[in-house]
């Protein structure tokens, strides 16, 4: 690890080590206090059922099933620890790569796999689950989860102490999108309006083939107190710290103490996508070192030290999991071309004349082709 | 009907208030709109009246309002943006190209944005570079955006209020060479009772000789022509396009299958503008009808040049009636 | 000479890396671009060969790519920025639109911006939304821009390092849908002393009864289309645009006086898109021997589709033969 | 005053206070110790010139001889300051509102002139006088001078040892200007490739109608550290601090130091622009305040007291003024209209067909009027 620039390791928060054991936090132990024997496990099934599911896609990918698919192998702590510390009426503005937080929100996760298929352009109904589509142009949903925490404001749901009202907002992004102006004019707007904003950088420390630091120089936490706004690094393979420093954001954000920048350090575990190969960028030995660092082991260590994880409940979780792949596979395959005259639908919300008339010709034209025509 | 004698700009000022009082979810957002009104104070009074969290003073940054702007639509809200400056809009491109016209599309019809982007367009105002141009169909080529522009004070008036009402997201291209040209407004007519405005075209002034196609500033300068050719003794039908998205040109069509001729005017560069669609959409439904090939009269492929020249630069009336001289002479 | 058999991402690689050689003020500059070659390996090996400094991994901001670009240029460099894919390009838009356009204008020639902008473009690949768009409409519409794209390995070769040489900006669009398609490229000689091919279309097949106009992507369908008309008995010339801005219709002008038709595909959306103006213009400058209306072929109005619908948005073999067909039947 | 938010006047270097007198600065002191008697004088000149060219400008703007003009009153001491630190290799980026700068530059004051009369785009070749063109889109050459600078350090000129060859670049912006996307993105690219250069921010309280606190809640100079960019805040009317300050920017970038963010707290005292109002948005009562912290009249108190403004002096510059303001009008009033062919040449440095051939469409019909045609 380097000491310095934006690849330390230096100030992350952290409640348990990457050996599985428990360290005190001054600041953040007590958000964790309330988490029960059944609640660890819950955050360790959510990792493993994620897990498993982004292994089934990739090879689904590999199939030729999926066009493409984005893993977040690693990631599961950042993304399952801050998306367990959501409030039902919170809202979230995900990336591409936020499976677990999808999960966390009672996304069905095969749902994601229409975008990465090639028959949708997005795939679920965001207002069901409070959680946007993914946004593929980096950075450009920040700017969107600011506007939103900034009608939640409007809205009166911000510090009035009711716990079922006050919300928040949160928005996912990586260590490569700190770079665009969009980010940085989010954290303008945020906190020019001191908007209930949770700002959570997963630093996996790539984008695609460009370290982070091409994009950086000192910590990207380091970002946030410049635009007035909080920060917090944490270490983002901790899925207790993830979730006591979203929490604590959170709990800033709704009760109407603005917005925060979440930094969470972690490693993506495997390739850009699977377009991506890189052994052309970075060493196996680095690999190495974060795979002894994965987020999932750390936690299993730590539960079976204490007893909560039994074998039974690791195989009730193995079963649900194999039954989440076999779904998966099914749904996947189900997945049928859309009509293509979908391709007309919901251009706009309202009649557009060229829309129309391009709509006719083109049935017309392959109604042609019905006598069998086609060349 | 109580009509009133207004400016362009309190035309658009006047709407704006109605959609305000109307609904409690519309709220406008710009860089200096608040207390100074707006540069060309389209917004002027309206902070004072509804409050600096509807009419809201935003950061310099274009990107993050039209940005912002989206969210605030997803969480319910009517956003109206003001860009201060055609030229100014170009930072927020991505986010109205690739965000704010496929949210609809892209959730399946599940999500709508009702997003107005007010932009002050065009030239002849002797401005310094960036404050005089046309960049229309640069919105227009991209699915999923409505792209207007009203030409007089009372479709001003109603195209706003349309535009605010509309489910998708528009683009409004206001002529601020004509802000200060007055007009008759009938303020009481409810406007979203009215007919649209937002899907076509209207004929302003009914001829025989040659069909003059105009939008937006060029609009005013075809009634020019039109009455300059009358005194030559030729008949010029003038159809303000209203729209550019969508393009309805069943009413240009029907014109020129009536006049054999037509010419289209805009201030935007010809190359690659407007103009081009318009004629060749007309030539393929009119073809048998045309006498001669659409002609095309606009800007010059040069960056708007400097205020001391933009009048030779801009299609006046003197270009225009050449281009209708032309296209009689065919 | 030796010609040499390479794919099309493979001529633009060997371009790029004469490029360097030959001129030491020459630097690549882009997102992955050094160590991984590229998304595509475009630029494969060029940073192992000239590095970090001339193939430049920058951060992920194409604003701030361009921009730096620009300033690079002031200072004697002479950038070639990649943008990932077509719809990233847009967060630059606004450096390009006012900025690198302008600066030669606006300095009266005194400053020049030799900056070229690499952009992978177009459909086919079966990719996820904003991967497989053709935004050159938006950019040619901008004076000051010279808007070119190659349809073949040898003048992929050739262009990229003549747009590298010129002295005003210039956006390469590369069909990334043919980087794979191999062709004999010509290595050996230099492009700099060859004739211009950022001015002008050229005709790569002739023929009688048609016209059919194409640029970048659709090229090949474009003689696809010829063949399978010719075993139908029509004779199609086959004209490929090279560049959009310049528009040079002399070609496509002589060739329609000899044909009387002409169809232009390109895969953009036709609305507004680039085959407005070539139709507008040509029908302008061949109005009495139009047998019918210039036909076009082109996306429809409606975002990129999925990937399971994009052949049919796609103006393939079957659409492009269809208006074939229309043009002839009129 | 606040004390808190960006328009705090805490921890403002300062070397001469509102009253005139000269303070310590055990950083910034010694970076004007060789400012004799003579140098202080050049400063007030500079300032003084500035100021009547500005004064003039404002005039024949009314007079409708320039369409348009943006003062830069009460900025004297900030471009002034900044701008006689500079080096003649180094390089600027200007806003629109940097014509103190320019003076330093070496260019001579009635130039910037052809823009705002509507003649020109530009009107200077910025290599004579490393002074680059104004550019009106907020932040845009911000870019431009991150580049610029990185071209700096391909040539190997930072960090020689060289005083006349290493070279640092200084780009300037408005406080509004710090909410653009581009603006946080040169501070990304340079802050990356630790480039020669120094971003001088004005916050003169004013975007427009809009005040530093619609665009930020914590001084801007707190921007700079978030990106690895130190950065210093300067009493802006100030022209010792405003030197001090930016020669020692000036020299961390030269020497292969990376970026500094120089925030200069200061205040527009007038309008925006001659089309602007600010009755409309600011009280009298601020801009009193304000006028008793006029940049010239400090110095002017201060060399008054130690006998180093002398009547004879004060004399001189006047009249050197009242020649600038003459030279300014006539200037002004001779520039005529260009040619209108000019407005097709440049648009590209090699032959473009569409060009050429609207231009001699155009010639042709200009020339048809020649016989009297015009209607
Ligand atoms: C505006 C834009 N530019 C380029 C891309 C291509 N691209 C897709 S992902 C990616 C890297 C993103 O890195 P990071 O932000 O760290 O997120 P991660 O993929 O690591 O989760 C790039 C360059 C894009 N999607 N959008
Ligand atoms: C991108 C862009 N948006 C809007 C404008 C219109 N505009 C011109 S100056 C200005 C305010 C600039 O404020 P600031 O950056 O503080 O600089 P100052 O004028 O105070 O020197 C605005 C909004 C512009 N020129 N460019
Ligand atoms: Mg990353
Ligand atoms: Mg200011």
């Amino acid at each position: 690890m380097t000491t310095s620039g934006p690849l330390t390791d230096d100030g992350l928060v952290q409640l348990l080590t990457p050996t599985g054991e428990r360290v005190d936090h001054p600041d953040y132990t007590p958000r964790v206090a309330h988490l029960d024997d059944e609640a660890l496990r819950g955050l360790w099934r959510d990792m493993v059922l994620v897990r498993r599911f982004d292994t089934e896609a990739t090879a689904l990918q590999r199939q030729g099933e999926l066009g493409l698919w984005a893993q977040c192998l690693g990631q599961e702590a950042a993304q399952v620890g801050s998306g367990r510390a959501l409030a039902p009426q919170d809202y979230v503005f995900p990336s591409y790569r936020e499976h677990g937080v999808a999960h966390t929100r009672g996304l069905d996760l095969t749902e994601l796999l229409r975008l990465f298929r090639g028959v949708d352009h997005g795939g679920w109904d965001p207002t069901d689950v409070n959680f946007h589509l993914y946004t593929l142009v980096i950075g450009s949903h920040t700017l969107h989860a600011t506007g939103y925490a900034m009608g939640v404001q409007r809205d009166g749901a911000v510090g009035t102490g009711d716990p079922g009202r006050d919300t928040a907002v949160v928005t996912y992004f990586g260590d490569g999108a700190t770079a665009q102006g969009d980010v940085n004019e989010a954290l303008v707007f945020a906190a020019v309006n001191n908007a209930p904003l949770v700002l959570f950088c997963q630093n996996n420390q790539w984008a695609i083939s460009e370290p982070t630091t091409r994009q950086a120089r000192v910590p990207l936490a380091a970002r946030g107190p410049g635009f007035g706004v909080p920060s917090v690094r944490v270490d983002g393979n901790d899925v207790l710290a993830c979730y006591a420093v979203t929490a604590e954001a959170l709990e800033r954000a709704r009760s109407g103490g603005g917005p925060t920048l979440v930094e969470a350090f972690t490693y993506r575990m495997g390739a850009h996508t699977t377009s991506d190969d890189p052994s052309r960028y970075r060493s196996a030995a680095e690999e190495d070192y974060w795979r002894q660092r994965d987020p999932i082991d750390r936690l299993t260590t730590y539960l079976t030290a204490t007893g909560a994880l039994t074998d039974a409940f690791r195989a009730e979780v193995e079963a649900e999991a194999d039954a989440l792949g076999e779904r998966t596979r099914t749904f996947v395959r189900a997945l049928g071309r859309p009509e293509t005259s979908t391709m007309f639908e919901h251009v706009y919300a309202t009649p557009h004349a060229v829309v129309d008339a391009e709509r006719a010709w083109f049935e017309q034209y392959e109604a042609s082709f019905a006598g069998g025509e086609q060349r | 009907m109580t009509t009133q004698r207004m400016t362009f700009a309190k035309a658009i000022n006047t709407g704006l208030r109605k959609a305000l009082e109307h609904d409690p979810k519309v709220m406008l957002m710009g860089e200096d709109i608040g207390a100074l009104g707006g540069v060309f104070r389209v917004t002027d009074g309206l902070a004072k009246d509804f409050g600096g969290d509807r009419v809201v003073d935003t950061p310099l940054a274009e990107s993050g309002i039209v940005g912002t702007a989206i969210g605030l639509a997803l969480r319910g809200y009517r956003p109206v943006c003001e860009i201060q400056f055609d030229g100014f809009i170009f930072p927020a491109f991505d986010q109205i190209t690739t965000q704010l016209s496929k949210m609809h599309y892209r959730s399946r019809g599940r999500l709508n944005l009702p997003v107005v982007i007010r932009v002050p367009y065009g030239g002849g105002i002797g401005a310094v570079e960036h404050h005089s141009e046309s960049p229309e169909v640069l919105f227009a080529h991209t699915a999923g955006l409505r792209v207007v522009s009203p030409s007089d004070p009372q479709d001003a008036f109603t195209m706003i209020q349309q535009a605010i009402a509309s489910p998708d997201p528009v683009m409004f291209f206001e002529p601020k060479g004509r802000y200060w040209e007055k007009g008759d407004v009938d303020t009481d007519a409810d406007p979203l009772a009215a007919a649209s405005t937002l899907d076509g075209a209207r004929v302003l002034r009914s001829g025989t000789d040659v069909t003059l196609v105009a939008h937006g500033p060029t609009v005013a300068t075809a009634l020019k022509v039109a009455d300059a050719a009358a005194s030559e003794g030729r008949s010029v039908e003038v159809v303000d396009l209203r729209t550019i998205s969508p393009l309805d040109t069943t009413a240009v069509a029907e014109s020129v299958r009536r006049t054999g001729r037509c010419v289209v005017v805009h201030e935007a560069p010809v190359l690659y503008g407007t103009g081009a669609e318009v004629a060749a959409r007309i030539t393929e439904e009119c073809f048998y009808h045309l006498e001669a090939p659409v002609l095309r009269v606009g800007g010059f492929h040069t960056p708007y040049p400097v205020a001391k020249l933009e009048h030779e630069y801009l299609p006046g009336l003197d270009r225009v009636l050449d281009a209708v001289d032309r296209v009689l002479a065919h």
